[in-house]
């Protein structure tokens, strides 16, 4: 399974900046392995994010999104003590899913 | 051998008895080398034998960064220039944009390299040398028009002969000139061949090079 | 400055980069709502030059790239798009010499700021283009050089 | 804290840009601004994460965690520990740095055969793990001071080796760590080398390391930064955790005395 997501969420006025780090290979399936084996690509192709449970973003990512991760964006209306939950799908359809709370 | 054996038993005794007596001191240099001994294995084209020093890197070594008396640095560049193979057909210089490639590539001799030849030159990571390659390393000096202010408009002209062959000998064997010199003895330690020693000096000499223009 | 010619022959790129994609309204309408595989898959601009068409994108004041001017190492680019465009309804980051340009898509709604940032892979020194596609079918573009150098011993 | 550290690293880069022409001043900034872009994000947090849940999590044949590990403050004290490693540790009667004092760790608490560990490939298995656990313990000393005790003879012997081992040059291109180290405001290609013969400054050099390597998408302990210098200089292979590799570790961390810590930082 895969490895937590890392979710920050800061308030600032009417908004929050939400940072977000997940541990992902992202393999892009142009690479070979030393033994000139093509390594299949591997990546998060899907992710949605969630204000106290509320849809507020959906992202399609190619391979090319760089390993481990890093998204940043900023969520109107929310407060200290609100949710927000970060959720991903990889082409293998291995899924993962955290949430935290605004600070 | 034996006294020394007796003068280790008897401060160990005195310590023992709670003096402070000091201990010979230790040889911290063949515990080095015992510990260099112990420390590395083999690994694909990088084998121990690696570890073993001749007396340039030994001295050096031991200098840790101070300058070498002078007798000693000299008789050291002696050595080392005597190992000098100017090359075998007369001629000097190859293709600049060969020796290009050469001074871009840093790879060669590592455990993860497979093969002992196709060594590249590793010069940007230590010189720059032409103005377009802005990813250029500062522990050598620029090199940026090494042959245009040196005045070579002929490499093989009479009056470039003495800056030419300077050249050949430093890539060649770079402690002649400088005992702790920081630079690889690429042709002494057999890194680069004749050919690609030439590229290289076609890069620095050649007024057609970017270097010199 | 740029002169006119150069302006049509930017947006023809991202056009095409766009059509091949598959987010130019002509193409979008066949797409459906999952992971639109044909547009990450799209590798070169030549790809769609058919498909431009009606509405050429144009390059727009009101979009933002974000990123690093030299970047130590291709492996990780941090990048962002930004509009000020009302109704925009996506934001795309694309990389003009990447074997696929797209790298990644955002459907912005109502309850985000049209303002997200994350980091690309780059094999090589690239314009990346930031592309708002709004409600109406307007596709706006913002694009940026960066440089990829090689940093440490390269072995 | 990091504010602070960015500006060090810009100046940093503003003196070697004073010694250059207008363009490399200009490539100076460019790789200041990546670099403050890449520390916005850093995913050396993700190790430290694994590597708390390893900390406490009940492992290996004996199925104990590692809470009981002495790091050089007593049993279970994981805080400051890593600003004070290499040290020498009595039960071990050996000087340690912070990966090998985890092998025996592993190995008496755990029952997780040290040398096995010692002998898997960076980044797999064990390994990863091992990762993991010195960016949590790395970062639970992140703004303290290096501060190596050299009280035990042990750890003065380690010293005296490890300058040695700094400055020896072999193998075919004839480098030493002190080929690259050993002078300030100098790179290699555009990387900013420290001078590690002295105290190079808060969160630059030893100070930095651990880190997630960006080339790699790892995080790289000292341990493995050592290797890959070493397979750099084109030496034969250092043995995990082996006497040379914490000798080094030993004279680079006295010389980076009073240096705050960073780590795990984020490197290129």
């Amino acid at each position: 399974m895969a490895d937590p997501m890392r979710i920050r969420a800061q308030a600032s006025g009417d908004k929050a900046t939400v940072r977000v780090l997940m541990s992902h290979e992202m393999e892009t399936g142009q690479r070979k392995d030393s033994a000139g084996k093509v390594i299949p690509a591997w990546f998060i192709q899907e992710v949605t994010a969630q204000h106290n449970g509320k849809p507020v973003m959906t992202a399609q990512w190619g391979p090319a999104v760089a390993k481990n991760p890093y998204l940043q964006f900023i969520v109107k209306g929310a407060k200290v003590g609100d949710k927000i939950t970060l959720s991903w799908v990889d082409n293998k359809g291995d899924k993962r899913s955290d949430e935290a709370t605004v600070a | 051998m034996r006294t020394q054996q007796l003068l280790i038993a008897a401060a160990a005794g005195a310590l023992l008895a709670g003096c402070t007596a000091p201990l010979p001191k230790p040889d911290y240099d063949a515990m080095t080398d015992a510990m260099m001994k112990a420390s590395f294995t083999d690994r694909g084209i990088a084998k121990v034998e690696r570890l073993r020093q001749d007396r340039s890197n030994d001295e050096c070594s031991k200098a840790a960064g101070a300058p070498l008396p002078e007798a000693l640095a000299k008789s050291i560049e002696a050595e080392n220039l005597k190992t000098v193979k100017m090359p075998s057909d007369g001629r000097f210089i190859g293709d600049w944009k060969e020796g290009e490639k050469l001074a871009q590539n840093g790879r060669g001799m590592t455990w993860t390299d497979t093969s002992t030849s196709n060594n590249g030159g590793n010069c940007y990571n230590c010189h720059q040398i032409s103005k377009a390659e802005i990813s250029f390393g500062t522990i050598g000096p620029s090199l940026y028009q090494y042959g245009k202010i040196r005045g070579v408009a002929d490499p093989a002209s009479a009056a470039s002969k003495p800056i030419v062959e300077y050249t050949w000998a430093k890539l060649y064997n770079a402690k002649a000139y400088n005992a702790c010199s920081g630079m690889p003895r690429f042709g002494h330690a057999g890194m680069l061949d004749e050919t690609q020693l030439k590229h290289l000096m076609a890069l620095l000499l050649d007024p057609k090079s970017p270097v010199n223009q | 400055m740029h002169t006119r010619r150069d302006m049509l022959s930017q947006s023809a790129k991202v056009a095409t980069m766009l059509a091949a994609a598959g987010f130019l309204p002509s193409l979008a309408q066949a797409q459906s709502d999952g992971y639109n595989k044909a547009a990450f898959d799209a590798k070169t601009i030549n790809d769609a030059v058919k498909a431009m068409g009606a509405q050429a994108p144009s390059e727009s004041k009101d979009v933002t790239i974000t990123g690093p001017d030299i970047a130590e190492n291709g492996a990780v680019v941090p990048v962002g798009a930004s509009t000020t465009v009302p109704g925009v309804k996506r934001l795309l980051l694309l990389v003009e010499k990447n074997p696929s340009a797209l790298t990644a898509v955002f459907d912005v709604t109502d309850a985000i700021e049209a303002n997200v940032s994350t980091r690309v892979k780059m094999g090589q020194s690239s314009d990346v283009y930031a592309v708002a596609l709004t409600n109406d079918g307007k596709a706006l573009f913002a694009k940026k050089e960066i440089k990829v150098t090689l940093g440490g011993c390269g072995g | 804290m990091k504010p602070l550290v960015i500006a060090v690293a810009l100046s940093a880069c503003a003196i070697v840009a004073t010694a250059q022409n207008a363009a490399q001043k200009s490539t100076a900034d460019g790789i200041a601004e990546y670099r403050r872009m890449l520390e916005e994000g850093n995913p050396a947090e993700l190790f430290e994460a694994k590597g708390e849940a390893l900390w406490s999590k009940k492992r290996g044949p004996k199925n104990a965690s590692l809470e009981q590990c002495d790091l050089g403050k007593g049993a279970g004290t994981v805080a400051g520990t890593f600003v004070e490693l290499p040290r020498w540790f009595a039960d071990t009667n050996q000087v340690q740095d912070l990966e090998s004092r985890l092998l025996s760790c592993m190995e008496n608490l755990q029952g997780i055969s040290a040398a096995e560990v010692a002998k898997t490939p960076f980044g797999r298995g064990e390994q990863a793990n091992m990762e993991a656990l010195v960016a949590y313990i790395s970062a639970a000393s992140r703004g303290m001071k290096f501060n190596l005790p050299q009280d035990h003879p042990e750890e003065k012997k380690m010293l005296e080796l490890g300058k040695r081992a700094f400055f020896y040059r072999a193998g075919p291109y004839d480098f030493a760590c002190a080929s690259c180290h050993a002078a300030d405001g100098q790179r290699i290609r555009l990387q900013d080398l420290p001078d590690l013969t002295k105290n190079p400054g808060d969160g630059v050099g030893f100070a930095a390391w651990p880190a997630y390597r960006v080339s790699s998408g790892e995080l790289w302990s000292m341990q493995r930064r050592l290797n890959d210098c070493f397979r750099q200089q084109r030496f034969p292979f250092p043995g995990y955790a082996s006497e040379v590799t914490v000798s080094l570790g030993v004279y680079m961390g006295v010389n980076a005395k009073g240096a705050e810590s960073i780590a795990p930082s984020i490197k290129r």
